[in-house]
């Protein structure tokens, strides 16, 4: 991954995920986001993690995000008419955020010397490897993770039917 | 440079031949219809007067956009312009870009360079068609919700819940196809479907997966929104359902979708379960027939053939939809969600665990 | 059961309650008592042996210039004895309201507010007493005898339905 | 259209309607929606595509035809009639002549009233092939509407061929019809009952046995016997809920105790009932004309008298007394003596029923008909809590509400 | 990467067409205006307010069972390409897997989830 | 090539700007969706170590944080339907009370 490219998707990703928290209408945060994971899915495709770009926009953009904008939709959450929060957090939040970006600055000069990026197996990023993987290795989690949707599914019916 | 110039070449070439296509299937759809219901169906448009033949397919592929484009662009009052203006893009673009992973002929020789007749030859490329399908949903919901209208909203999130129901059966009954050819890549599960099974039977996919096929064909209309599955657009309930408010070229833009999304419906019934460009018995350098015989064809004349035989398992499938369209009534919301749930979902899982299940058998 | 057997039948099961009776063109009639109506209406939809349980019609008759002016006629059919039966209540222009039926038969609901409708002859506790035919705003009462046929309406805005939705009388 | 704006009503609705957390919508179906063909509005209460309620409100069609009848002479309400049922004309043609003949007291000669019954069957199967056609095209299948459209369309070439045009045939008087049956009219009739015999076995393999179609039809829209009786229910929609009640058979009218045929009834009063109600009806209106053309005595097509009928041409022309007779029967009508009448017939959608008040003058002093449909309206409200949306389309079409019955 | 620049073109080759097709109506058609005209449609009646009220949360049901059952087919096709690899044990991997979430689909069921009435 | 730090610091930026949403906006939707975007930033670093170091395990990682995430979203939207659906505000901070 180049240069070019990788501002040409970090300067258009980091603007868009802005728009998602500032704008005050949450259907258009909603569609900002998806153009956000859509925007990662392509940075996933260049960082040769074809199968996650894949399931980035499966089920990121076309589940979750879809989910959202039903809420959206179904609560009819128009503009955000509250009140702006406390001046305090608001603050808190700017110096955070300034400490954070000054702090990643200066990891930016310390890594320059960093140890070169290690050869890349034959098939990496590729659905085989990573299903060999997945279903060797991380086994346990993936079936937990069914546990986890499964307790997602019920937890989700009780509260949406009462 | 040149694979540059070939590579593009050949994604222009999908491109407008899905937007052709879709033109051609608007065609088919009114005098298909009339030749089935006894009338005469689209016959207005017509250039030359009254020839003997009427140029029909040109008149209405020329007509038609002439139409559509010069009508009123129209924003309801109290709309979200922006999203309204959006949504039927949105809604068009994924799926435009789907069918360049479809391949549609072996390789073409020209040269002394070998190009394969696919445009888009990704190692992923039935996730990538399921990723753009799950894109489109986006332009009905923003579609229905934009309009501020009641009846486009309750159209985009029936729209919505049709689409998302149907994405799974979709989904699932692909990975029967997966399991039988272990690969997600197209192009190399077509080359798969050109063996034979006994020596006389083309290992096609519907061999392997013909409860898998019912179920994608029945997953794709549903998807495509068409009979008996329009409910989000059903005219005699919600008037247009989710473009209720939208006129003249953006209107024409979801009915464009929706039939871009039947031919990828039938691109990827002629290339999952019909073998794609293959033609039975035909091999690289001509046919082989079982009995023993042999016949020799150069190597354009094959690729043109086996072209040829894409292109008319496409319009076959975009046919076979058109006429379903035109037979069956239309189903009821409860009906909708209870078909897609409780029996093509569970009918779904169950072909892919049988699948499974043979192929460790007996392999 | 033959004609003139409903009409006596009737004539003792209600006596006292019936003002007048005559059978013409095959139509078995009576005339009744505004203040009647509801018992005989009831009386003649329970009782088995004349178990009229489809009212047919209701409708209005507006004698203009005679007294009293307004005749209100139910048609009512049994199914089980295959007889009909015309029921008249006479009304006058001062006093043109009756009780409702709706509550012996359904079909009373819309029928009596077409009546209302079209005559201004008002049932007194009919649930939901308002125009069916006409708009709201429409002025007089199309098919008394003083309404002039070519008379013209005066034109009326549109409703905003925010302001004055429709279910909101 | 001033209607339009047209209010409504029932204050007895609870839902709050400007409480923004309600989930309940309200939604204003008709009168340019593409389902309420006849033109009627429903207010619709909604919970996501469950109705909660449903306000029926009509009169959108409403054309004065009872204030107009007054103002015309008897033969002259003829064709307003024409405008009351379109989808079977033929129907109200007859009832309104009927009618009127009781207030004379006369009875047409029994050649009219063989043509009579004739051609009412004709107008009911008319209405039954537009009624379920609708309803198949508006269930989706389009196609089965068409076919069945082309089943109408033979009919109304036969009503062409007797009364000179499809809907506004205008074709009965009172004492008589207008015109005496085309000489091959029974050669016709046969090959047009050929031609809809194959339509409706398509049909029947296309739709009514279609598996999507009857889940979509059965259980819905259903009301009880008792109910639709309450509600004044009458022809196929009380037949669906198994009450066998016809006028045909009950109170035969025009000589129709002398066919023999039967009232197809239903169990469940749902809207698949309905259809298969109509469907065999169109079979048995179908048997019955084959029976009244196999027996059609010839004879004169009205009653003889110069006071009720329109002399001969040739009288007419030919001597004083056919002349004024003429005269005074266009200009002053048929004098028809002082008295009341009500007398229904069976409608193609139920009990069709003509009040008759005359005051002797040519005039009728009151016209009231007893629409069928309106009463169908009346229940639909009720018919369709709890429904879906999908299923106002069906059961909307299996009432078969036509305005100009329905609004008059 | 270079097996996505088609993907590329053709994203860019649609965006050329769904901005023509956007805007050729308001670039070719006619405009006019009047209040009646610009209203949302609500089959000739005066629209009954705004379109963006609450909506029954009967919808969302499905969409929950929709965003699982996404996941499982992700997890699927992983499992469909290297399964001839894998063998019995995968098969009885994925089996669990498929059983745990059907009976979350049951449970929706039973529960009503998917009754729009 | 693109030194691993900023793909990293990258993904810190994006982690940043979800955490500023979190505490600036008080529509709990949009509070949902910056938590989305933090775990999408994590994920990003992921696929980037994943790379860098070629080894798989880290996009597998990615791919139990997206099942996680969907079964936090399915849940997460169920809550907040619930608490919603009676009350006419979204606002986080009108949430105070632990019953509803």
């Amino acid at each position: 991954m180049d240069f070019v490219t990788f501002f040409a998707l970090a300067i258009p990703l980091v603007v868009i995920a802005i728009m998602v928290i500032a704008h005050p209408s949450p259907v258009y945060s909603a569609l900002f986001l998806v153009l956000t994971l859509f925007l990662l899915a392509v940075y996933f495709l260049f960082l040769d993690a074809h199968m996650v770009a894949a399931l980035q926009i499966i089920v990121y953009a076309g589940a979750i995000m879809v989910l959202f904008l039903f809420v959206i939709m179904l609560l009819n959450l128009q503009s955000d008419t509250q009140p702006t929060p406390s001046r305090g957090l608001g603050r808190a939040a700017i110096i955070g955020g300034v400490i954070l970006v000054a702090e990643l600055g200066l990891l930016l000069q310390r890594s320059s010397s960093e140890q070169a990026e290690s050869a890349l197996p034959e098939n990496f990023g590729t659905v085989e490897a990573l299903g060999s993987q997945l279903f060797t290795t991380y086994l346990l989690p993936f079936e937990i993770t069914g546990i986890l949707l499964l307790v997602a599914v019920v937890g989700a019916v009780v509260l949406a039917k009462r | 440079m040149i694979d540059f110039l070939i590579t593009f070449s050949l994604t222009l070439l999908m491109v407008l031949m899905v937007l052709n296509l879709g033109g051609l299937l608007l065609w088919v759809e009114r005098k298909g219809s009339a030749v089935l219901q006894d009338r005469i169906g689209a016959n207005r448009a017509a250039v030359f007067g009254k020839l003997p033949f009427n140029l029909g397919i040109v008149n209405t592929l020329v007509a038609d956009p002439i139409k559509l484009f010069t009508k009123e662009d129209f924003v309801p009052q109290g709309a979200d312009k922006l999203l309204h203006t959006l949504a039927p893009a949105i809604g068009l673009v994924p799926l435009l870009v789907t069918f360049i992973v479809i391949p549609f002929g072996d390789v073409l020789i020209i040269g002394g360079r070998e190009i394969t007749l696919q445009a888009a030859n990704l190692n992923i490329g039935i996730l990538y068609v399921l990723a753009m399908v799950s894109l489109s949903v986006y332009g009905v919901v923003l579609g229905g919700w934009a309009s501020n209208n009641r009846w486009a909203l309750l159209g985009g999130i029936r729209g919505s819940a049709q689409m998302i129901s149907y994405e799974i059966p979709l989904g699932l009954a692909l990975i029967g196809v997966v399991l039988a050819f272990g690969s997600l890549d197209l192009q190399e599960i077509t080359r798969a479907q050109g063996a034979l099974i006994g020596g006389w039977i083309p290992a096609w996919g519907i061999v392997y997966q013909p409860v898998a096929f019912l179920i994608f064909l029945a997953a794709g209309i549903a998807e495509s929104k068409r009979i008996p599955f329009d409910l989000p657009e059903a005219e005699s309930e919600l008037i247009s359902g989710y473009f209720t408010e939208y006129s003249g070229s953006k209107q024409a833009m979801f009915m464009l979708g929706d039939f871009v999304e039947a031919i990828i419906v039938a691109g990827l019934i002629t290339t999952l379960f019909f073998g794609g460009w293959q033609v039975p018995f035909l091999l690289r350098d001509g046919f082989h027939f079982p009995w023993g015989g042999t016949l020799a064809l150069p190597s354009l004349l094959v690729t043109l053939l086996q072209v040829g035989a894409f292109t008319l398992k496409v319009l076959f499938f975009c046919w076979l939809q058109i006429m379903i369209r035109w037979t069956l009534p239309r189903f009821r919301y409860d009906q909708l969600i209870s078909l897609g749930w409780k029996i093509l979902l569970p009918l779904a899982l169950a072909n892919v665990m049988l699948t499974a299940l043979i192929i460790l058998l007996f392999e | 059961m033959a004609e003139a057997d409903i009409l006596s039948h009737i004539e003792t099961a209600l006596s006292g309650t019936i003002q007048e009776q005559h059978s013409s063109h095959g139509n078995d009639t009576i005339v009744i008592d505004r203040d009647d109506l509801p018992t005989v209406l009831s009386q003649l939809k329970e009782h088995p042996d004349f178990a009229f349980n489809l009212l047919l019609d209701i409708t209005g008759v507006d004698f203009f210039g005679k007294e009293p002016r307004f005749e209100v006629v139910y048609h009512l059919y049994s199914l089980t004895h295959n007889h009909r039966l015309r029921v008249k209540v006479r009304l006058t222009e001062e006093s043109a309201q009756l009780p409702s039926a709706a509550s012996v038969w359904k079909s009373a609901d819309w029928l009596e507010r077409e009546v209302w409708d079209m005559f201004g002859i008002k049932f007194t506790d009919h649930p939901d007493l308002r125009r069916i035919l006409m708009y709201e705003e429409f002025r007089g009462h199309p098919l008394r005898k003083d309404y002039p046929v070519n008379k013209r309406q005066p034109l009326v805005e549109e409703r905003d339905p925010i302001t004055n939705p429709w279910h909101k009388g | 259209m001033a209607e339009a704006a047209a209010p409504l009503l029932g204050a007895q609705k609870d839902v709050a309607e400007h409480d923004p957390t309600s989930e309940i919508m309200e939604l204003q179906m008709g009168p340019s929606h593409p389902a309420t063909h006849g033109t009627i509005k429903l207010n619709l209460t909604l919970d996501g595509e469950k109705i909660l309620n449903c306000d029926v409100e009509i009169g959108y069609l409403h054309r004065g035809f009872e204030k107009m009848c007054e103002q015309r002479t008897w033969n002259h309400c003829i064709p307003y009639t024409d405008r009351l049922n379109y989808a079977s004309p033929l129907i109200n043609n007859v009832a309104f002549a009927i009618t009127a003949e009781q207030l004379l007291d006369v009875e047409v000669p029994e050649r009219c009233q063989y043509i009579r019954v004739i051609m009412s069957e004709i107008s009911r199967i008319t209405d039954h092939l537009t009624c379920l056609g609708m309803a198949a095209t508006e269930a989706g299948a389009i196609s089965v509407g068409f076919y069945l459209m082309e089943a109408r369309e033979t009919l109304y070439d036969l009503v062409t061929a007797v009364t000179g045009a499809r809907l506004t045939v205008s074709y009965a008087r009172v004492g008589g019809v207008m015109h005496d049956l085309p000489h091959d009219f029974a050669e016709r009739v046969r090959t047009a009952f050929t031609d809809m015999r194959r339509i409706l076995s398509d049909c029947d393999k296309l739709l009514s046995k279609n598996r999507i179609f009857i889940d979509r039809m059965s259980g819905v829209g259903a009301i009880s016997p008792e109910d639709a009786i309450s509600y004044g229910l009458t022809g196929p929609l009380l037949r669906a809920t198994g009450v066998p009640y016809d006028v045909r058979k009950a109170q035969p009218y025009s000589g129709y105790d002398r066919f023999e045929f039967d009232i197809p009834t239903g169990t469940q009063g749902d809207n698949y009932d309905r259809f298969s109600v109509r469907f065999e009806e169109i079979r048995q209106s179908m048997r019955i004309i084959e029976q009244a053309l196999n027996g059609i005595p010839s004879g004169p097509i009205r009653i003889d008298d110069p006071q009720i009928t329109l002399p001969e041409k040739k009288q007419v022309y030919g001597n004083i007394e056919g002349l004024m007779n003429h005269f005074k029967l266009v200009i002053e009508g048929v004098k028809i003596p002082p008295g009341e009448a009500f007398l229904s017939v069976e409608g193609a959608n139920g009990e069709l029923g003509f009040y008759l008040v005359s005051d002797g003058s040519g005039r009728p002093y009151r016209v009231r008909v007893r629409p069928p449909c309106f009463f169908g309206m009346a229940a639909l409200g009720e018919m369709l809590r709890g429904c879906l949306i999908s299923d106002i389309i069906t059961t909307f079409g299996m009432v078969n509400m036509i305005g100009g019955e329905c609004d008059r | 990467m270079d097996q996505y620049v088609p993907v590329l073109i053709a994203l860019i080759l649609g965006g050329v067409v769904a901005l023509v097709m956007t805007f050729a109506s308001t670039l070719l058609g006619v405009k006019t205006h009047s209040a009646v005209k610009d209203e949302p449609f609500e089959c000739g009646n005066p629209p009954s307010g705004s379109a963006w009220g609450r909506f029954s949360v009967k919808f969302y049901l499905a969409a929950i069972l929709f965003i699982v059952f996404d996941v499982e087919v992700v997890f699927l096709y992983p499992w469909a390409v290297v399964f001839r690899q894998l063998g019995l044990f995968g098969f009885m991997a994925m089996l669990l897997f498929v059983l745990v979430l059907v009976v979350g689909l049951v449970y929706e069921v039973k529960k009503g989830g998917l009754e729009s009435t | 090539m693109v030194p691993i730090s900023y793909h990293l610091i990258l993904s810190g930026i994006l982690f940043t700007i979800g955490v500023t949403g979190v505490l600036l906006r008080r529509n709990i939707i949009i509070i949902f969706m910056a938590i989305e975007l933090m775990l999408n930033a994590v994920n990003l670093s992921f696929v980037a170590l994943a790379r860098h170091f070629g080894n798989m395990d880290g996009q597998i990682i990615v791919f139990f944080v997206m099942s996680v995430a969907a079964a936090e979203v399915a849940v997460g939207l169920a809550i907040i339907l619930l608490v919603f659906r009676g009350r006419e505000t979204v606002n986080a901070d009108e949430l105070n009370l632990m019953r509803w």
